[in-house]
């Protein structure tokens, strides 16, 4: 439960930032928040108690002995596509910034909403 | 679990949610990009706890050093400061 | 005002997720597909570890679309940032001290970051991992000396390359087998380096694509000028 | 034939391409730009090689060898066929379009980024696994931030990160609602999904299905989660304007249908449609009356033509579903159109304002003659294909005796007359001063000459496209007969 909840808490945070923070990288910084809260939702979703990872390293592990390995496999494109989201956001903000001189998004026109 | 797993993992779970709000709150984007890699490093050992080696390897190889990384450069390029 | 907004908006938010997510007890075994695929990983595709054996293998279109979206992030990049390249780095190099370790490092980065990728259907880790562990290494090297280049013809050539082969390999499996991305190789002894398939082949050109395009975004990032 | 031609060649082979462009790039530039329509004209072929067949049996395309539940599969049953032919058709007029519009360095990069995004959307239709369609759904709109920045200049760089940080919120949302779907019925495959909803809480099934409504309606320009698709659509190159109004919310709207009509009961989402595409429609067409910029006038045409298509959508009839499908058909075509004619218009004359293109229809006679025979075919007037589109549209509501909805559709079709006559009498009202006259390409020419076709035929023989949307439609509505093929009789 305590991964429940730290994820959500963390979710929120992110969600908080990307809401109400006025510098553009602290809405990405909020986004990627978000993204490895729902992560870690995922993987904690994923977990059952007294299961090991699921690698059949030893002969004497069965399938009954281990967590659910989908979560972890999606949760390891999405971690993936996150860095890409991220990068290109960047790379956004770098040619709003050499036109601008700022990262305040009430001085950037366009982007008031 | 062991007892030692009981405390930590609170404690971790604590340490993560006040790296976030730090992050967020941290006019200094340098140390606000140095809170979200703590979170990302202590979601990678999370992901260990819950079972998740190959997520929590990938997590501290993008999470923890790539994307903080894009981000030191980022604001390398334009300012540090928020206003 | 916007601010307090937000705060009842994730407040209520927050408080239906946690209610919602008491209904999903943690910790409790609900697989069900999952259950299918930990049961039959070793027999149907040779690989020991079943994050790999889904990633490539059983949700290997997947896999190729996580390539495609790096990919796609590198040439985003290159497309955003086109005009702005410029030639323009730092200008002292780091403390021979620093510089000594990086030059040391460097093969052994590259080295672990390969010894990853190959051996992803046996231990933790794989192409992604290793991709971005190769990259952290460049990384290190541009930040030691001043005069380090990566060869972005090469960078790209290796990008490219690695991506055909993946949709090469996905094609021969239409055309050997019935199916895209079928494996047509002999699983072999699970266990061994030269096991599971093509499992380990995929896996090792996406660990070439993701290390290449990891470091063009880095090279593209810090070649542009302010 | 020996490679027989599969459903996984809409995706693998513009993903080759992509991924072959760079090389190519090092041996000549003549050849990047030639071969992403060559890339679409053979898959246009492939499509309408594989029509009959898909009409006849849907075709389960199995990836890696593994059946469903367990491996990815791709479902090309009548509803994807007429998608992804429309898709194949509006790529390859678009990269003629492209092919002398788009002259700015990094052409290669350019058409890369063309090639992904017509892969992800064509893959968004395809598959059959909720997990896939959010991978495909994340590379269509990377690739979609990324052309919106594509002109370098600070209003595209400002409208991609808008449409960046909404579309991430987008994303957010669908990955939570398929983790929480994981979490109740531990599968990923859509049909397997179904099958299982049963045993699944009302509670959280409104839950899930109200993620999914956010955050593919986000892409989708529902109202009021559409603040993007303006900008985006005025700011990005004219093609890809075109390649939004056309492609991109065209397997965004796809999306959204599939999860709500094969994931949930209907009624409750119904209404819902209903209500939100009327407002999505009502507040696009006053927004419309009011833009001075015409790239931002024909945006929230758009998106009301995408709230009809919602409202369509909503009325839940085998005639509602198939009149959304022919209206979506015949926007992509003339919006297209619009959009294409609209780009040479304001390169021309070098200005974004309506006002500022007085008299430019005399100056262009052709791209002129074309964007008033895409006003009049938008609007509805008989022999173009959006007369038809209204009719359809009109027969069903009347059907289901929604009273209510036709005066809607009459009202829309008065207002879209007002702002674009106003457009169409500018052009010709009198002359244009100051210009230096240059050819359009004929390409160009070309490109919209082959959709005014396309409008005209289809307006004349309507049955053509209305047979082939009837059993799309069907297959919408026949959830049974899908989970039957997709689980492969299982």
């Amino acid at each position: 439960m305590i991964y429940y909840i730290t994820s959500i808490a963390l979710i929120l945070i992110g969600m908080y930032a990307v809401l109400v923070k006025k510098n553009l990288i602290k809405m990405i910084i909020g986004l990627s928040l978000v993204d490895g809260g729902l992560h870690l939702l995922f993987i904690a979703i994923g977990y059952v108690d007294n299961k090991t990872a699921p690698i059949f390293s030893k002969e004497s592990l069965t399938a009954a002995d281990m967590v659910d390995p989908i979560p972890q496999a999606l949760v390891l494109t999405a971690i993936v596509i996150g860095l890409a989201v991220t990068a290109v956001a960047l790379a956004i903000i770098i040619r709003l910034y050499d036109h601008h001189k700022t990262l305040n998004v009430n001085k950037i026109r366009e982007l008031k909403w | 679990m062991s007892d030692a797993l009981v405390i930590l993992i609170p404690l971790l779970a604590v340490v993560l949610v006040a790296a976030a709000i730090y992050a967020v709150r941290q006019k200094d984007l340098l140390l606000a990009v140095i809170g979200t890699s703590i979170v990302s490093l202590i979601l990678s050992v999370l992901f260990f706890m819950l079972q998740a080696p190959d997520v929590a390897l990938t997590e501290a190889a993008i999470g923890v050093a790539l994307t903080t990384i894009i981000f030191i450069i980022t604001i390398k390029k334009t300012t540090r400061y928020e206003e | 005002m916007r601010k307090i907004i937000t705060f009842l908006f994730l407040a209520i938010l927050g408080y239906y997720m946690v209610n919602l997510m008491n209904q999903i007890p943690f910790g409790e075994d609900r697989m069900n597909v999952g259950r299918y695929y930990l049961e039959n990983t070793v027999s149907e595709t040779g690989s020991v570890n079943t994050v790999t054996s889904i990633v490539v293998s059983y949700r290997g279109f997947d896999t190729l679309g996580e390539v495609t979206v790096l990919f796609l992030a590198a040439t985003g990049l290159g497309a955003i940032l086109f005009d702005k390249r410029g030639k323009k780095r730092r200008k002292q190099h780091a403390s021979s001290l620093v510089r000594t370790t990086s030059k040391l490092l460097y093969p052994l980065i590259v080295l672990l970051g390969a010894y990853v990728f190959v051996h992803g259907h046996l231990t933790p880790g794989g192409g992604f991992q290793g991709g971005a562990i190769i990259a952290t290494g460049v990384l290190m090297m541009y930040m030691s000396y001043r005069k380090f280049e990566t060869n972005h013809k090469a960078l790209t050539i290796i990008e490219s390359v690695a991506g055909l082969t993946f949709i090469t390999l996905g094609m021969t499996g239409l055309i050997l087998g019935q199916t895209f991305l079928e494996n047509f190789l002999p699983l072999g002894t699970p266990n061994t380096l030269l096991s599971a398939g093509i499992i380990p082949i995929i896996y090792s050109a996406v660990g070439f694509k993701v290390g290449a395009e990891l470091t063009g975004v880095l090279d593209t990032l810090l070649k542009t000028i302010r | 034939m020996e490679l027989n031609f599969s459903p996984v060649h809409f995706i693998a082979v513009p993903l080759f391409a992509a991924f072959l462009l760079p090389l190519l790039g090092r041996v000549s530039q003549k050849l990047v730009t030639l071969v992403p329509g060559v890339v679409l004209l053979y898959l246009s072929v492939v499509a309408i090689t594989l029509f009959p067949q898909a009409y006849d049996t849907p075709i389960v395309e199995i990836i890696a060898g593994w059946r469903p539940p367990f491996g990815i599969t791709l479902v090309f049953g009548p509803l994807a066929a007429f998608l992804v032919t429309m898709i194949t058709l509006i790529g390859f007029v678009v990269w003629l379009y492209s092919y002398r519009f788009i002259i700015r360095e990094p052409l290669e990069k350019y058409y890369m980024l063309f090639m992904l995004l017509i892969a992800g959307s064509t893959g968004i239709i395809l598959t059959g696994d909720i997990f896939n369609l959010f991978v495909f759904l994340e590379i269509t709109a990377i690739a979609a931030y990324s052309l919106t920045a594509f002109l370098r200049d600070h209003n595209g760089a400002e409208a991609a990160f808008k449409y960046l940080l909404i579309g991430s919120f987008a994303s957010a949302f669908v990955l939570l609602a398929i983790v929480i779907l994981y979490a109740n019925v531990g599968t990923l495959n859509m049909a397997d999904i179904a099958l299982r909803m049963g045993d699944v809480p009302d509670k959280i099934k409104l839950t899930i299905m109200i993620l999914f409504i956010v955050g593919l309606g986000i892409e989708a320009e529902l109202f009021p989660l559409n603040g993007w698709a303006p900008d985006a659509y005025s700011q990005a190159p004219s093609p890809i304007g075109a390649v939004f109004a056309g492609i991109v919310v065209k397997a965004a709207v796809y999306a959204l249908m599939r999860v709500l009509f094969t994931l949930f009961d209907l009624p409750t989402s119904s209404h819902f449609l209903v209500v939100m595409g009327t407002i999505t429609l009502l507040v696009a067409e006053m927004s419309a009356m009011r833009q001075q910029q015409i790239k931002r006038m024909l945006a929230f045409s758009s998106i009301g033509q995408m709230g009809l298509v919602l409202v369509a959508f909503g009325l839940g009839t085998k005639e509602g579903i198939a009149a959304a499908l022919f209206l979506m058909f015949s926007h992509a075509v003339i919006k297209t159109m619009l959009f294409f004619s609209a780009g040479y218009l304001v390169f021309f004359s070098g200005h974004k304002n309506i006002s500022d293109l007085e008299g430019m229809g005399r100056e262009k006679p052709w791209t002129g003659f074309f964007f008033s025979l895409g006003a009049l075919a938008i609007i509805g007037l008989p022999p173009f294909s959006g007369f038809w589109a209204k009719f359809y549209l009109l027969v069903s509501a009347a059907n289901a005796s929604h009273i209510f909805l036709i005066a809607l559709i009459l009202f829309s079709a008065i207002i879209e007359a007002v702002y674009y006559l106003r457009v169409v009498g500018r052009l010709y009202f009198k002359k244009f001063n100051d210009i230096e006259i240059r050819k359009t390409p004929f390409t160009g020419l070309l490109a919209m000459g082959i959709l005014a076709i396309v409008t005209l035929v289809i307006g004349v023989y309507p049955d053509f496209i209305h047979e082939l949307v009837l059993p799309a439609a069907n297959e919408l509505l026949d959830k049974a007969a899908y989970l039957q093929y997709a689980m492969i009789g299982q």
